[in-house]
């Protein structure tokens, strides 16, 4: 018998919050927030239809109370969401929930720890018939062996310190000519570094894409794919713009992936929602990276081009159903465009930008989808993740989602902080990027800051002009200030109103 | 109603080029503004906190204001400038003060945040660009760098003390 | 050679104006506004790259300026889109316009003024095949020749005075036996009423519904239709909730109705955007209304259905150019529904309420799609359309459309002045709404104002819980006033940010 | 901090029934909250002009409250509330007057608009229904009527006067 699961907790905070609770809304699933005292006028809060809070004191900012988050979803009867982050990858909070009889929506606590082990993983996916990236993984202990591996993987090899990290101790050998050398003088950097000069070898992938299948598994063996995502364009190792599908791969290399990827899913007999993320060459020979078992953050891309709801196919698996789908019913349709919206300065090196958000002003119109943690007069609190929003675009063709994103971040308005916005308007005017031709290294390589610094009008009239009449206006509110005194009371649109055109009035 | 006449002297983005510009205020939202004689007729409306519509000669712009003191930072269409506006007083304050104090630089906080480590005393020599702290904000560390060589002379701060945008940190001469 | 447009003046104000410019932005066509005085914090104006007041003083609300609207359009080299009420259906304006060689994206003078005409666009039907309301139209002269009309019409039928109007001089007439009675009381009131006692015979329409069917044709020839929309739920004979498909007629009548409006269009050589409305008897036999010569309010749920951006496709055939689609190009997928914001008090028996808008938060997530001309800080004039915003949704299915949008309403924030959206929120709520059941009555007789009345929460105790706090913190804040006064100055949300504070801590 | 405690006597819709609400001010934020004797603990919170956060033993409201004097017009899930809320003198005062005054009504514009016809005189007698002024706002044409049959005794607008919402039109006694 299924579990009817009436009521849900989103372990979790801010936009992703919100989005499940969409969800739960539409269902007519109740729905249960956890907050800190930090963000008890976070949106997600006011949204649900419970909330309790789960700090222990007024400076506790921690989302990472299991032991009070089970508490209440025992009391309200409700299922957990974790969301991304915080609980979504843990685990030992699964499988607390699985002893506790509080149903998770998600997979379960073996695949979350199978996954997150790197060996773990790599080795299920081996056995699933999954390519992963070539290469020894074990020391080398005779370079002459080791010559015929790096024959076997082919050239470009990346020599690497089996117990490095951080970009020491890596060599790139082009040509095994220079692979004497160039492993001695890895292996010296990483003795130094590491205390161990041990090296591997692993294959080196020239123009790596990260390219991610979105996978949907239940109880009863079913598997699917929902496509694929290209999320190449990062900084920092941080995902600034996805897009569904990719742009690079081509129909035969899209084929195999989602073959391999149901392949996989079946073989570990996976379920919920989760994503098998590979890195593709520039050959479109595809290695897998590591499988994400929760909800992705750009996972709405995906539900623009197939209709599909991630979320509602999560809470059917988690209740012991099937999936509403079959492989052959999810049908791809159009192209769809996400840019993360982060509290951040791109003027100032990406400074990141708390603060209270005095005007918030979202986009309309057609081919748009906005997910939203924030409101104007909410204050983006100094302690989480910056990104305070995601807004997607729609469009039949690639071009057609892109001028979507064009006019649609234009209507985006946020002010009181710093946004990302301006970035993501640069990166959709970039050659490269429109050319659907970039890898990883796009922020590096081919959007480099002159990108961000140029502007679109060279003139600064405006500016000048702008800023001149508002030191006017400032100079006389506060000439102004020195004569008169106002009430307290009075209602800040009204008071917002008077100032407006005292500004503009006064003279 | 009274007409208002200013002049100021601006600059963008800390460039060489100084702006004269010539402001009067005809009627209620609408201002005469000359920028080095070239003139136009600008209609101002406050819209939302810190946003602006600007008609200029039937040229409408939707622009983001954020004032600091004496700097503006205008954002419009993905556009940024900060534009410095001083009157002739202010700009006279300016030159004096930036040929007396050229040694002395106070560092100040860029954004919110928490100090999580201090990494230097006061007396202590500092190389350009060696980090003095570490700031941490929204989950990110980011080192405060020394802006020259010189000595620490003064620290305002103290490890997992809140700081505003905007706090000094400290003076490095 | 076709004329390419470059820039669009949109002769009009508020959403529609916006709805127009986000095309433009998308296709890179710059845009210019025409304001008034009274709306120069209109948000149509600051989306627009120019603006141009229209006002001749500080109090003329007035958007018909043919005069300067043209010498506008002409100084900068723009065609015109009129939106929709203002000049749309004005065949003097576009004439002017065809004089001055300005662009008019819109239909002909010609047709602008036969379809204006109701006998004119009656006959233009009647020639093309187009099925409309049996009757005579004359004047009785003879009362068994009128039996005989009636007979063939078919009972019930009405009697019309042929001065009449406002609903006097109407009789219902069930039978044949009840005619002679019903035809002199109807003639004697109408000759006490108009001075003219002649009637003529119309067939009554039994549970009639409002079907449009929205056309698209081009100066080459060819035209199409997009499907139908429903629109039969209105109040004071204002649509107010529009949906498409309709969920009454069956797919017999539906393939009927836009065989004949195809071909009534391509008879009439008919170009541009168009509706032909369309009664339709609880027998699903339809018969023409009206045509709307222009893109109206409920267009975007057609766009929502078809993929088909229809501001678009009337700006390609203002430049000559043929459609971009033809008809076997044309798919239906889904359901979508619209509803009209008014800022109304629908507590208050649908009193306008302009006034500042203080809180403006525009639903997000999946499928919905907002056209709005309001936001936080606007100050809804008094002077025009109580109309500030539409809100579609769409889903797979007429109820996934539905519960979407009763997600959606609730995430609708407007503060400071009232709106339409409570009622709304109970007529997707009613069951005859839900059944898909309702004609043009509907909000007359199965949505009767208990339903607007009737409260989801019983309960009244959080509502005085509420208001008491709200009370104790208004008491405070005003022996607060009494005993400091503060400073001007200061910004508007950190003012706010210190009432409520002073609101909440202050003890 | 010190502890506010209030009582006051509230009704909803103008409905007969009298609650008797009983607040205390715990902690910043948190008011203990007695209808009738019945308890709750209320966490209240700010989240733009006339929206709050409201949560109530852990049940979490999203509501909109317009203050009018001591009429609350509270707007929550589609549901429309109106409670006024009196303290022990403010209802005793209303209890007073609404005694004396009876026969004398005041009538209010309901909504801003522009008066555009004015159709009676002072010193009229008028049946409870007529209608006294025609009122235009957004295109609409609002009749305002007496609320009871009287004498006109008093007009306060002219036509093509703009009138707030609360603005006195007329007295009919």
């Amino acid at each position: 018998m299924p579990d009817i699961i009436k009521k849900i907790l989103v372990a979790n905070r801010g936009e992703i919050a919100i989005r499940v609770f969409r969800t739960c809304r539409r269902l007519g699933i109740k729905t249960v927030a956890i907050y800190t005292h930090a963000d008890r006028t976070a949106p997600h809060v006011r949204y649900a239809d419970e909330a309790y809070c789960i700090s222990d004191t007024e400076t506790d900012t921690s989302y990472l109370k299991a032991d009070k988050i089970i508490e209440i979803a025992k009391k309200a009867g409700a299922a957990i969401h974790p969301g991304y982050g915080f609980y979504s990858e843990n685990p030992t909070f699964v499988q607390r929930l699985e002893e506790e009889d509080i149903i998770f929506i998600g997979p379960s606590a073996e695949h979350i720890k199978l996954m997150g082990s790197k060996t773990g993983a790599r080795n299920a996916m081996v056995e699933a018939g999954v390519p992963v990236v070539p290469g020894t993984k074990n020391a080398i202990r005779d370079v002459d062996d080791a010559k015929k591996t790096a024959r076997e993987v082919g050239y470009p090899i990346m020599l690497k310190a089996v117990h490095g990290g951080g970009g020491k101790g890596m060599r790139l050998v082009n040509s095994e000519e220079d692979f004497d050398s160039a492993f001695r003088m890895a292996s010296s950097e990483a003795a130094n570094a590491f205390g161990n000069g041990d090296m591997y070898i692993e294959k080196f992938i020239v123009g790596p894409h990260h390219v991610e299948i979105q996978i949907l598994g239940d109880k009863h063996g079913n598997a699917l794919h929902l496509f694929e995502r290209e999320c190449s364009i990062q900084r920092r190792h941080q995902k600034v713009i996805e897009e569904a599908p990719s742009p690079f791969i081509n129909d035969e290399t899209r084929a195999k992936m989602y073959e391999v990827a149901v392949k996989a899913v079946k073989a570990i007999g996976y379920h919920s929602a989760g994503t098998l993320e590979f890195i593709v060459g520039s050959d479109q020979n595809f290695y897998f990276l590591e499988m994400n078992t929760r909800l992705q953050v750009e996972h709405p891309i995906t539900e623009m081009i197939t209709g599909v709801d991630i979320v509602t196919e999560m809470i059917r698996v988690a209740e012991g159903k099937t999936l509403t789908y079959k492989q052959e019913e999810i049908f791809r349709n159009g192209f769809a465009i996400e840019c993360r919206i982060y509290a951040e300065d791109p003027s100032n090196n990406f400074a990141p930008s708390p603060g209270l958000i005095t005007v918030y002003e979202t986009p309309g119109g057609p081919n748009v989808r906005v997910e939203s943690g924030a409101f104007a007069g909410y204050e983006v609190p100094l302690y989480y993740d910056p990104m305070i929003a995601k807004v997607c675009s729609f469009g039949k063709t690639r071009e057609g989602a892109i001028i979507a994103m064009k006019r649609i971040l234009t209507e985006y308005k946020v002010s009181g902080i710093k946004t990302s916005i301006p970035f993501h308007q640069r990166v959709l005017k970039n050659e490269t990027f429109l050319a659907g031709n970039y890898d990883t290294s796009f922020i590096d390589t081919k959007f480099d800051m002159e990108d961000l610094q140029r502007k679109e009008q060279k003139d600064p009239s405006v500016a000048l002009i702008a800023a001149a009449i508002k030191q006017l206006i400032s100079e006389k509110i506060s000439a102004q200030r020195s004569v008169t005194r106002r009430d307290v009371g009075e209602s800040n649109w009204k008071r917002f109103g008077r100032l407006t055109s005292l500004g503009n009035r006064l003279g | 109603m009274m007409i208002t006449k200013r002049q100021y002297f601006a600059t963008v983005d800390k460039g060489e080029q100084e702006y004269t510009i010539d402001i009067v205020e005809e009627t209620s939202n609408v201002f005469t503004v000359s920028i080095d004689g070239k003139s136009s007729t600008v209609d101002f409306a406050r819209m939302g906190d810190n946003l602006y519509s600007i008609i200029i000669d039937g040229r409408s712009y939707d622009i983001d204001i954020t004032e600091k003191g004496d700097i503006f930072s205008v954002l419009m269409g993905g556009d940024h400038f900060d534009v410095e506006v001083l009157d002739e007083m202010k700009r006279l304050m300016k030159l004096r003060t930036s040929a007396g104090l050229e040694g002395r630089q106070v560092i100040e906080a860029q954004m919110p945040g928490m100090i999580w480590k201090v990494l230097v005393e006061p007396g202590q020599e500092v190389e350009a660009g060696q980090p003095l702290m570490i700031l941490v904000a929204m989950k990110m560390e980011n080192e405060i760098k020394a802006p020259k060589a010189g000595v620490v002379q003064e620290l305002f701060v103290k490890p997992d003390q809140t700081v505003a945008a905007g706090d000094k940190l400290a003076v490095v001469e």
